[in-house]
Parts: structure tokens; sequence; C-alpha cells
């Protein structure tokens, strides 16, 4: 009763106020470094090279011509070279004025396929995040708003897709239908939707047993709409937590996929794939291994930090795989 | 220590807490001593401190600080004492029943095993080894933890823990909340304390459970001449087994004296109210909110008097001016601004 | 250096230096389940299993369990067993243990029939005349034989060997002691050898597949390593106690093209890729100069290579666009198949990186390629299968005869691509051919047939590494590093 | 207790038959006939449509998929997981040579984690806010962070070619063990650090703290034995629940480190579309892994009385 005399409820109260005050000192500015360590991605993932679409020709037609076979949705390079073209001549080269962070064993530019890296990099990231997110929270609210058989038998089939270890089945997944990133990404959001469908399904269900909702029921407000009012505010918080987690999870995995050969085929500029490539010349030509591990340890950790930020600032209870790196 | 001396002695103790939003004065200048063999209660309102009080005597104010005041235990004062002292002090002199037995217990451990650890240190508070009271083997005496266990069992006994032979390995959760208390109990006697200090130590516990608790610290009191300082919100439990009673009210001694006199004849508004709204009928579990107004939040200094705000008599005076403490007859006091409330005589004000 | 050799890890034997012990780095797993007929445990290197004949260094055919052999008739061949050979238990190799090896090595390897022409099971391929002689029945008329038994998988082994117990009983300089499954095999001297008990007493040879790890080894695991990485050939002659040995080998690592498959059945497709490739560009680059621009199937080393008469494909993107437009390709995507494990003395990644110079060379005389990468076994199966376009080997044999890539275009088996019957009919010429100079003659044509249809793209002749303790002595450079005598190796103390 | 394990084993079971479906599913939709594959390896030879048909009877690779199920299932439940397109071992057999290996790394990985992240994670609640609460949390941040396949090459960069302590790689020995333990234990580590942190920070604000230095406990007492013991109950579910990322990096660091483990041995089969083997694995696996989440379950209810007795409590 009188728990507000305890100190330990003093205790709780300070963690929430001056702990958390020194806490955030710290943390705004890891917060802010990730804030800046993403937008360098995303600006390099859009200006590193042209982005040029190819137009259908049923459009072009349509169009009576007006349409060019390619549109250009983004014409600048901030890339030095192109991150394909290979130059043996200039092979294994140290990092200098011409290329900032070396060449690789083809004598390509590193600096370049490391930028259009990002953009691969992110671009798997927010596809498989989407996928998986959309995927998931369409079953999570059937199986939490219908109930019965359908719950039970979707449940079910979470339950047997988190029987295998994540990355393994990803990878089983990607080795079946062929190396390839639109494999990986496939078989990365046949696993990744699991963890949505749970917390969404969670929060529909406890939402369904507040007793406004059985009041608002008895009132005759549909249930869709129910839903809507009631699930989407409750669920987003842990959905956005949990998405920009499995951002960093996801980028860690395309990047270890790749790595075992199974994901982005060469010459794509893919972080795991370069740093797979570099792995007979760490001592000779160090810069090819390490750069693309750097890369992608920065967009991860900037990942992390912006999960775990928001986990304390939207939901403390959240828990999840993602708390790691998932063996990668 | 000397015969002359109180056992405790709290001298103006201040206890803040640091927060965001400002200092807590939990406890501003409380002052009050518990005599050999003696039960003193301190009575309040939620937030009024008591718990404070209570846990800056045995020193487990944390997060909080004693920022001023002293505590005197047998002569030695705790607020400046290191480590090692607080340890045997806690080992050996002082012990605390907590109010809510449902926390107060490790739930990992057995009972008995958390009754013999407060024996093993009131064996030998300055000699304690990790790998001993994790019972790793080598270093650890089986045979005497096994001595332990079993006075664990005797002192289960002792406290009215029925058929304690059959709960030496019950875990906690194992027991109901009265015998949790009960085990508290135990684990505070395990000390053989000169002082117990029991903070709501039968809030929790259902009418019947709570008046076979008290009658068990009343017993102990006087067979084992223990003198035991109460914290309670309940001026009954006040009633029936104290000596003394101690007025708290946001931090500070409203009202102190002899329970006969002060439950008859109350002086302060504050304590007046307090009986006022304690009709016999009202059962021990309600909760002293009949007052109209709440609680301060205990933020900040303050001035004046803390219960102005709520008091009919309350004047601008008692907002702003300083708070005399006025002696009354029979070695009671007070704190008021106006004397002639108490029905004082305006000479005895300090 | 020398001392902690081997016993690295067993924390057994003390520093400063014994010679009791060698240990080899190898880039091939001799491990493998693949090689259960031979006690578990490749032929290749190991020297615990021996061939009736053997490969010298300039590709001639030795005497060495058979002491003589001779054509008795078209299909016919009689072979002379050695006298006093000993196997490892101690029984006395006889014509018998030879039939049964022959015959198990048919049984378990079809493709043997086609490698060698052994005849079939039924047809007796092979038949013991008496103790000493045995006599082999070829399918076909098949000069080369002898060149081609000349083989370290027509290994001769006693009947108790037993590949799931690491067990292999066999008359080489070396025994088998110790198997760790993809770890290591130990071998020990055989003091009874026939040809003199072996220098050192004990030889352990390590099973390092990733090649940058095996160069490192060198650092202190390993007395001899082969295959360090190109990449870090440099850093290993850096270290004074360490000697990288080049040799050029037999063997050239080429593009199959699927010739049976739009649009690489088309001559002009295939031309164009290889005007595309500048193979003095991956030579001096890739390779760092460690190999040599080859222009045919089949390496300069070999006694019948058409090196000098065939005109290379010299890089011209000109041109080769120009025979991209001539033929039928439509801009089709070509499959380009390798495979990730190590072939014959060549490291995957090598693979790999000529697949993407290839690709970017394609790239731009507006080719698309596709490079699909798999295990040795996939890989094999699709090239047999006849799935893909182009298909990237280390091409070479590891006999005394260089012919295979002949088969390959031999219209005579439904996995291999035809070249049509006039090349059929003079692949054939040579092999049946009575006299060494026929055969050559019929195989240089063939060899400019196969470059003027283009069959293939000829890379570079490869030349492979070892890398070697200063103190290891007698180690002898050989075009096949599968007949790298061990039998002398030794150490200075 | 023996009623929740056997209640967890039944929905067990139902899991274990959908991932049983799933492997074998695995399987029959993967595109090439598996008869065309294994006639033309034995034969070296493009069989023809007559041998083609004649393996397929002679398998049952005509039945009806739900029989080919339960042939398959049978052989499984013998311990028999077929046979590989390529090598004449079973599969069954494959498995076993390698377990140990992937086994031994596993155990080597946690021992890692725990020596590791139990003073990291104790220091860390107890010295909130200080410098090495700080370290360590940028340390487990990183360790979250950072790719293993990356972590280990940097390793044997720096432990193998300039201070040479340990072997580049290999396996079976203690000292080949150790950097592939560190590279797999680090993320494990990094996990439970952070676990550990909050939950003694909570621990420590409960009451029964209060009680333990109440009685005068020294305070190491108070923090490793009342309060670690506590902590570690929300920690053993996680470590548990990591049985599933060391099988995952198990893939990745033996890969790097060349260790022939079960991981290894997958990356073969897949690369290799020897199908038999990937389902074999597959299947093995996660029925450790669902095995392994049950013994978490089991271990967890013993290390937390309450729950030990009166069944799920969840």
């Amino acid at each position: 009763m009188s728990a507000a005399d305890r100190p330990q409820a003093w205790r709780r109260r300070l963690d929430g106020t001056w702990s958390r005050r020194l806490r955030s000192i710290a943390e705004d500015r890891l917060d802010l470094l990730a804030w800046v360590i993403i937008a360098a991605l995303v600006v390099s993932a859009v200006f590193a090279k042209p982005i040029r679409l190819t137009v259908p020709s049923v459009l072009q037609t349509l169009s009576g011509g007006f349409l060019a076979e390619t549109v250009t949705l983004q014409p600048l390079q901030l890339a030095p070279h192109d991150p394909i073209d290979q130059n043996l001549a200039d092979r294994l080269h140290p990092p200098s004025r011409e290329y900032p962070l070396g060449t690789d064993q083809l004598g390509r530019d590193i600096l370049s396929r490391l930028m259009v890296g990002a953009r691969i990099s992110l671009s798997v990231g927010v596809v498989v995040v989407s996928i998986s997110l959309m995927i998931g929270t369409a079953v999570g609210v059937v199986s939490g708003y219908l109930g019965g058989w359908v719950d039970e038998a979707v449940m079910r089939i979470v339950d047997i897709v988190l029987a295998f270890p994540g990355l393994l089945l990803a990878l089983v997944v990607a080795g079946i239908l062929g190396p390839s990133l639109t494999n990986i990404m496939i078989a990365l959001a046949v696993v990744g939707w699991t963890q949505y469908a749970r917390i969404v399904r969670g929060s529909v269900l406890s939402v369904k047993q507040r007793d406004f909702v059985a009041a608002a029921k008895l009132m005759g407000v549909s249930e869709p709409r129910l839903v809507s009012t009631h699930v989407i505010p409750n669920v987003i918080g842990p959905v956005v937590i949990l998405a920009t987690l499995d951002m960093a999870y996801v980028i860690l995995a395309t990047a270890g996929l790749s790595f075992l050969g199974l994901g982005a085929q060469p010459p794509t500029p893919e972080w795991g794939t370069m740093l797979s490539q570099g792995r007979h010349h760490l001592l000779t030509a160090w810069w090819i291994a390490n750069v693309p591990g750097v890369a992608i340890m920065v967009a991860v950790l900037a990942f992390n930090i912006l999960g775990d930020s928001l986990r304390d600032l939207l939901d403390p209870r959240v828990a999840s795989r993602l708390e790691g790196k998932g063996g990668l | 220590m000397t015969d002359d001396r109180p056992l405790l002695e709290v001298t103006d103790l201040q206890t803040h807490f640091e927060t965001d939003e400002g200092t807590v004065h939990a406890v501003k200048g409380a002052s009050f001593t518990v005599e050999q063999g003696e039960i003193v209660g301190i009575v309040g309102e939620s937030g009024s401190g008591k718990s404070v009080t209570a846990l800056s005597c045995i020193r487990l104010e944390e997060p909080g600080e004693i920022v001023s005041g002293s505590i005197r235990f047998r002569g030695t004062d705790v607020t400046t004492a290191d480590e090692r002292r607080l340890r045997r002090m806690r080992g050996q002199g002082m012990a605390m029943v907590f109010q809510d037995p449902t926390t107060t217990l490790n739930p990992v451990f057995r009972v008995s095993e958390q009754i013999a650890e407060a024996l093993k240190v009131h064996e030998d508070p300055d000699s304690q080894r990790l790998l001993d009271y994790l019972h790793v083997p080598p270093f650890s005496d089986r045979s005497d933890w096994a001595d332990k266990r079993r006075r664990a069992v005797d002192l289960m006994h002792e406290v009215g823990i029925p058929n304690p032979d059959e709960r030496v390995d019950a875990y906690p959760h194992e027991f109901s909340g009265g015998m949790r208390q009960r085990a508290m109990l135990a684990i505070a006697l395990a000390r053989e304390p000169d002082l117990l200090i029991a903070d709501e130590p039968t809030t929790a516990l259902d009418v019947t459970i709570q008046a076979q608790l008290l009658e068990r610290i009343r017993n102990l009191n006087q067979d084992l001449g223990m003198a035991v300082l109460l914290i309670t919100h309940d001026l009954g439990v006040i009633a029936e087994l104290c000596d003394r009673v101690i007025v708290l009210y946001d931090g500070e001694v409203m009202e102190r004296g002899s329970v006969d006199r002060m439950l008859i004849d109350p002086r302060h508004p504050y304590t007046r109210g307090l009986l006022e709204c304690l009709p016999q009928t009202t059962p021990r579990q309600s909760r002293l909110s009949s007052i109209d107004g709440e609680v301060p939040d205990q933020i900040g200094p303050g001035s004046g008097c803390p219960f102005a705000p709520r008091c009919e008599y309350a004047v601008e005076e008692c907002r702003t001016g300083e708070m005399p403490r006025v002696r009354l007859e029979d070695g009671r006091d007070a704190k008021c601004c106006r004397p002639e409330v108490l029905d004082a005589d305006p000479a005895e004000v300090e | 250096m020398a001392g902690v050799a081997g016993c690295f890890g067993d924390g057994g034997e003390p520093e400063g230096g014994t010679a009791e012990q060698i240990t080899i780095g190898l880039h091939s797993d001799i491990t493998r389940e693949f090689w259960e007929l031979y006690g578990g445990v490749s032929p290749y290197w190991t020297r615990v299993l021996e061939p009736l004949l053997w490969v010298g260094p300039d590709f001639d055919v030795e005497p060495w369990l058979a002491v003589d052999w001779e054509r008795t008739d078209k299909l016919t061949w009689e072979f002379t067993i050695r006298e006093d050979v000993q196997f490892h238990n101690g029984e006395e190799l006889l014509a018998d243990h030879v039939v049964h090896s022959i015959e198990k090595l048919i049984e378990q390897f079809p493709q043997a029939r086609f490698s060698w022409r052994f005849a079939d099971l039924e047809n007796e391929p092979v038949r013991a005349l008496d103790d000493r002689t045995v006599e082999f029945t070829t399918r076909e008329e098949f000069a080369g034989f002898a060149a081609g038994i000349a083989h370290n998988m027509v290994a001769v082994q006693h009947p108790e060997t037993d590949g799931s117990e690491f067990n292999a009983v066999g008359t080489g300089p070396y025994e088998l002691v110790d198997v760790e499954r993809e770890q290591n095999a130990r071998v020990a001297a055989f003091e009874d050898y026939w040809g003199g008990a072996p220098a050192t007493p004990e030889l352990t040879y390590r099973v390092i597949v990733d090649p940058m790890t095996r160069s490192l080894a060198m650092e202190d695991e390993l007395d001899v390593g082969f295959q360090p990485p190109k990449a870090q050939v440099e850093s290993l002659r850096s270290n004074d106690a360490i000697e990288v040995r080049e040799q050029l080998s037999s063997r050239v690592a080429l593009v199959n093209f699927n010739l049976e498959r739009g649009p690489t059945d088309d001559a002009d497709l295939r031309r164009a890729l290889n005007h595309a490739v500048s193979q003095e560009t991956i030579v001096d680059s890739i390779l760092e100069g460690l190999g040599k621009p080859a222009r045919g199937p089949i390496g300069s080393i070999v006694d019948y290579s058409a090196y000098d008469s065939l005109p290379p494909y010299e890089q011209d993107l000109e041109s080769a666009r120009g025979l991209v437009d001539r033929s039928t390709y439509e801009g089709e995507t070509l499959k380009l198949e390798i495979s990730n494990e190590a072939q014959a003395d060549w490291v995957p990644e090598q693979s790999k990186v000529l697949a993407e110079i290839i690709k970017d060379n394609a790239d731009q005389i507006g080719v698309d390629i596709d490079i699909r990468v798999s295990e040795y076994s996939a890989f094999t199966d699709a090239w047999r299968a006849k799935d893909g376009h182009m298909y990237m080997f280390l091409w070479g044999t590891k006999s005394g005869s260089s012919d295979y890539i002949f088969f390959r275009y031999h219209s005579r088996e439904n996995t291999h691509f035809s070249l049509g019957e006039e090349f059929d009919s003079t692949v054939t010429r040579g092999e049946r051919a009575e006299s060494n100079e026929e055969r050559f003659e019929a195989f240089i044509e063939a060899q400019q047939m196969m470059m003027e249809q283009a069959a293939v793209l000829p890379m570079y002749e490869h030349v492979y590494l070892m890398s070697v303790d200063r103190s290891v002595e007698g180690l002898d450079p050989h075009p096949l590093s599968e007949f790298i005598e061990m039998k002398n190796l030794r150490m200075e103390r | 207790m023996y009623r929740f394990i056997l209640r967890r084993a039944v929905s067990i079971v139902f899991v274990l038959f959908g991932v049983s479906v799933t492997t074998f599913g695995m399987v029959v939709f993967t595109p090439g006939d598996p008869a065309e594959i294994v006639l033309r390896e034995q034969t070296a030879q493009n069989p023809s449509q007559e041998a083609i048909r004649e393996f397929r009877a002679e398998h049952g690779l005509d039945d009806p998929i739900p029989v080919q199920y339960l042939d398959w299932m049978a052989d499984v439940l013998r311990g028999d997981l077929g046979q590989s397109y390529y090598h004449d071992t079973p599969v069954t057999t494959m498995i076993i040579r390698r377990f140990g290996d992937t086994a031994e790394l596993a155990v080597a990985a946690i021992l890692v984690a725990l020596v590791i992240s139990i003073p990291a994670g104790v220091i860390s609640a107890v010295h909130t806010g200080e410098l090495p609460d700080h370290a360590s949390q940028l340390g487990s941040l990183l360790g979250v962070s950072m790719p293993n396949f990356w972590l280990g090459y940097l390793l044997i960069v720096v432990f193998s070619l300039y201070l040479e302590l340990f072997p580049v790689s290999g396996a079976g020995t203690v000292r080949e063990l150790v950097l592939p333990a560190v590279t797999l234990g680090s993320g494990i580590a990094a996990i439970i650090t952070r676990l550990l942190r909050s939950s003694m920070l909570d621990v420590l604000e409960a009451e029964y703290i209060g009680t333990a230095r109440s009685k005068g406990l020294r305070e190491r007492i108070v923090v490793y034995k009342h309060a670690f013991r506590n902590a570690l109950i929300p920690v053993v579910t996680i470590v548990g629940l990591q049985f599933g990322y060391l099988l995952n990096g198990a893939v990745i660091v033996e890969i790097v480190f060349q260790r022939p483990g079960l991981g290894t041995l997958l990356i073969e089969a897949i690369f290799a579309r020897d199908y038999p083997i990937v389902q074999g694995l597959v299947l093995v696996i996660a029925v450790l892994f669902v095995v392994s989440n049950l013994l978490v379950d089991v271990a967890y209810r013993y290390i937390d009385p309450r729950i030990r007795f009166d069944g799920g409590t969840r």
C-alpha cells in the first residue's frame, strides 16, 4: 500500500529520471552518431551512382514515344569510379588519392563499391523488413482477430518456422532457390514475418480482452474498426522497434549469406561478397576485407543503437531474437 | 554502552532523495529515542517519511542520503559508521522486519537457509567468505551449516511457524503470508537483537494473523527485553502494543509522548485528526485518508507547517513562519506555531 | 622452425630440431569419403599405394610395380610384375593383387571405362596369366593405354584395404598410420620398401583447404605447403627460411563451351569470346606472371602439344563484337559454371576471379554472363547433364597421357559434346596409332580443329607453386604434382 | 514437473511433425530429378529414360507423395537419413562424424561467453554509470554488431599471424578451438552481458536485497549470492535460446576457421545441391533446437523454485 514510502520505489522513480538523464547525455551522442551513419548510408545509397529505371516497352508504346527507354530518377554520381569496371593494371592498389580506399584484386575502386554496396544493403534491408512487416502484421491481425482454429493454425505454422534456427533456414532456402540477392530476400522474409505476427497477434488479443472493447462492440462498433483504432496504436511501438533492429539483422544476414556465397553474386559490390573476396589478401592487401568489414559493422551498429534507444523510449519490454546478431 | 543513554537516539535526522524534479526531503529533522526494552511506535500516513526514518536507522536509506543529524545506536553514531561496524550492528544489535513478506524473502533460497545465514552472520559478522556462503564444498563447513539449519528450525518453531521440521526444505513461495512474516521475524531474532525495527509488519496480513504476530512481538519484547520500533499507520496497533508513540507528518515529528496520554488527549491538530477518523468500528486496515487534502509531495525544503494546508486552525503565520517545538506535560511535546491550539503553556515553546 | 613442424598442438615433442618427421600441407582433402576405395585416403601424394607405371618428369612412362609391358594384340596388353615387392602386411605382391585392384577400380569408378578403356567387368578387363604376368583387355584399340594407367588411381592394393577403417595396405614407401578425417593423415616409413627405405621416418599430410590459412601455416606448422595463393608469394619469399618453387605443369586453365546448346553452339560466338579475353593480361595481373598464356587445350610441356602451331586468339574487341553480331546470339544470359572446390592444384579463389574477368570481358562485347558456383560434384553433374553454357576447368590429366580433353569432344559418350565426325575420327586415329609420330600428328590436328571451332577458351598454362622450408631436401619438381616423389624427402638438421 | 514435460513433449511432437513435413518437402520440390543425378553419378553417363523409369520405380519415387513421406519417416525413425547423391556414405554417418566437432565448438563458445559476460554484467550493474559500466555497455554494443566472419579474420591476423599464439585453422586440439570459440562466443557474451546487467539492476532493487543487507551480510555476498542467483533466471532462458544462435554461428565460424563440422557439411551440401544431406542436417538441427528449447524450459523451472512444482505458469 504505502509503496511510495519505500526507497525502492524512489529508486524506480530515480531510474526514470536522473539516471536516465545521465544516460541520455551519453546516449544522445550515440543516437546522433547513429543518425549520422544512417544519413551517410542513405546519401551514398541514393547518390553513389545514377538510378535509372527501364521503362517497359508497353508503356513506351502507350506514351507514343514520349517515354524514353530508360528514365533517370537520379542523375548524380558521387562514387569516384564505376564499381564494376575492372582495371587489372591497378589491382591491389593501396589507399591513395586516386583510390581513397584502395582497389581490389580486379582493380576496382573499393570506395565506389562500398558506396554502391550501401544501396544494396539498405534496399535489401528495407525490402525484407517491409515484406516481413506487412505479412506479419496482416497475419497477426487476422489471427488474433478471428481467433479459433485460424489462430491455432497460424500459430502452429509460426511454431514450425521458429523450430528452425533462423539463419540456417534462410541459408537452406537461399541454397535451394539458388544463390542470388532476390532469393536471399525471399529466404529472410520467409523467416522474418513470424516475429511481427507474434507481436501483433498478442496485441490484438490483449485489446480484444479489454472492457471498453466489449462495450464498444455492444454499441455496435465494427470489429475491424476497433482493431484499426485500438490495435494499431498499441502495436506501433513494438513493431517500429522490431523493424529497426530487424534492419540491423537483415543487413548482417545479407552480408553473412553473401559471404558464404549464397547471396549477391560477383561482380555485385555487396559488402559480404567483398569481404569474402578479401580473405586471401588479409595480409598483403588488408583494405579489401577490412573496409567492407567496418562498413557492415558500422551500419549494423547504427541500427542497433537506434533500435535500443527506441526500445527505451517506446517499450522496454520488447525482447526478441534481435537482441543479438543471430549467429552472424 | 552506558545505561543512562537511550538504546537508539535519533537527532535532527534529515534524509533526502535527489530526483529530476528536485530534492525530495523525505525526513526533515526527525528526533526521537528508543529506550532499552521499550516499544515505540511511529505513526503517520503514506509518504510521511516513517519508512525512510526506519530505514535510515539501519542504514538502508539508499538511494536516499542522510544529509544531517545523527543516529546513535548503543552510543555509536551509525551515520558515520563504516561498512564493518554497520555489519556488526546489523548482525548483532539491530534487526528489521519489512512490510510486505511476499517480496522480502529471497525467492530462490530455502527459508531455513535464509535464517541460517542470519545465524551465521550473528556468530561472526567480520568473517564472511563468499565461497562459504555459496556452499562451495572445500571452502564451506557443511556440518556448521547443518547445525545452523537445525537452529533455524528451532527459531521457526519459536516464531510460531507450524511444523517447522517439515518445512526445512521449503521455499518462500510455499509459505503463507503470515508464515513468511514469521520467517522474517525468525531472521531478525537469529541475531538476538537489542532493537527490532518493524516496518508495518502486519499491513499485508489478514486480521487474525495480524493479532497473532503482534502478540508474538509483544512476547518477544517481554521475554527477551528486546526493544521494538514499530512503524505503522494503524493507531489501533499503537494502542495495543506501544509504550510511546511518535506522530510523523511530511518527515517531521508532529507530536510525541506516551501512548496512554496521547490517545486519550491528543493535542496536535494532526494527531486529533488521526484519532477522529478512527472510530472503533473502522477495521484496522483502513488508511488515514479521512483528513481532507493530501500529503504534500515532499519536494523542496518547504517552509512553515507542512500540515497547514489541511489544518483547520491554520493562520497565515503557519504557512510561512518557523515551527517551534512545544513542550507539553508528561514528557510529551509537539510542533506547532500556535501553542494555544495545543492547549500548552506558551513558556514551553522552544 | 623444423623442430616445431608437425608437433604443433600435440605439445609433446620438444623444440630444437628433429628430422624424424616432416609435415606437408595439402590443398585438397585427401580424407574425403570419395577415397574409400583406397582405404579412405587419396592415393595422390601419400605414397602408400603405388601404380603399375610411373610418369617421369619429361612425361616418359617408367616401370614401377610393373617392370615391363607389351601390347600383345590390338586390344590386349601384358604387364610383368616386379619381383620381391612386399605389401605393408608382409605379403608378396602377386598378379592376383593387381587383378583384384583393377576390378575394384572399375566397379567403383565407372568413368574408368573410358578414361582407360578397360573392357567391361563381364569381359575380363584384367586377368592373371601367372603370378608375375597380368593381361589387360581394352574395349577398343587404345595405343595410349600404358601411359594412361600410369596414374595414381590405378593403384595396386591388398584386399585387406578397408576404407571404413582408414586402413590402406599397399606397397609404397610409406604405410598409413593414422587418419583424422579432414584434418590429417600420418604415414610412417616402410622399411621393406622395394626401392629402399625412405629417408624420413614419418610424414604428416595436413589438409588445409583454405589457401591463405595454408600459406600462413608455413610460418610454423608446415615444412612443405602446396599451392600457396599468388597473393602470398611475396610475403612468403620475404621469409628467408622459406623458398617458393614454381613449376610449369601440363594443365591448362580453360573454359569449355557447351556445343549442344544455344547460343554457344555457334562457333562465331565462341570465337568472339576467345577474342574478348586477353591471356597476357590475366597472366601478368592476376597470376603475377606465374603462368603462361595458353593457345590450346593441351599445355606446351606435353609432347604432342600444338602450342607452336596454334595461332593465338589475340584480344580484339572490335572483331569480337563483329563476330557477336554475325552470330545467333540475341542477348541471352550465358551460364558460366565454376566449382568452389580445389581442382587438381588449383585454388577455388582462382576460378572465381577468372570468372569475373571473363564476365567483364564478355560484357564489353555485349555478351551477358551469369556465374554459377557449385561444389565439384554438382559442377561435374551439370557438365555431364549439359546444363549450362560454359564450364571452367583446370584441364589436364594426372597420368602420363594428356588426352582427356579430346574425350570430352568425342561423341562416343552421351555426356560429351560432339565436335563432328571429322574430329572423332582424327582423335580415334591418334588413339589407335601404332607409332608416337602418327599419334602426335593426329592429336596436334585435333587440337587445331578444336581451336578453329573455338570449342574451348584457353586462358593460361598453369604454374603450380610449392612453399618449401629451406632445410627440406629431396623434393624434386614434377610437371604433375601428383607424381612428386616423397621417398627422398628429408630435412637437414 | 513430469506432467509439464509431458505436455510440452506433446506439443513438440506436433512441431516436429511440421518440421519433418517441411524438410521432406524441401527435397521433393527441389529442381532436378534425383534418379537422373544418382544414375549419372553411378555410371558417368546420361541415363536413358528407361533406366530412370526403373530407378524411380525401384526407389518408390513414383509413389504418391504422402506414401513417400511415410516411407521416409519410417527410415528416419530408424535412424536412416538417406543416401547422398554423390557419396556412398550414409547421411547419418556423415552427420555423426561431424557432430562432435560442432558440439565442441558450441560448448567452448558458451564457456567463453559466460566467462566474459558474468563478471562484465555484474560489475556493470554494480557500478552503474561508472567507467566499467560504460566500457562493458560499449563492448556489448560492438559485440552484437560485429560480424563474426570479420571478427574471425581479425583474430586470425592478430593472434595467429602477428602474435603467433594460436593456429590459423584446423580442429581437434584446445589451441585450435580458442579463436573459433572466442569468435562465436563474443556475440553471446554481448547478449548475456546486457541481459545480466539489466536483470541485476532489477534484482538489486528488490526488497529481499534490503533484507539480505539488513542481516549484516557483506555486499559481496549480497551481490553474488542473493542478487546473482535471481538475476540468473532470465539469463538462463536466453542462454538456452542461444543454442539456435550457436548453430547459425557455427556455419560461419567453421567456414572461417576451416573446421569440419556440421556447418561446413551443410554449406558443402548446399553447393553440391546434395539435398539428402541438406535434408538430414536440417532435420537433425531442428530437432536439436526444439529439444534444447524444451531443456531450457526445464532448467528454467529448476532454477526458479517458484514455478518448479506448479506446472506451466507462463
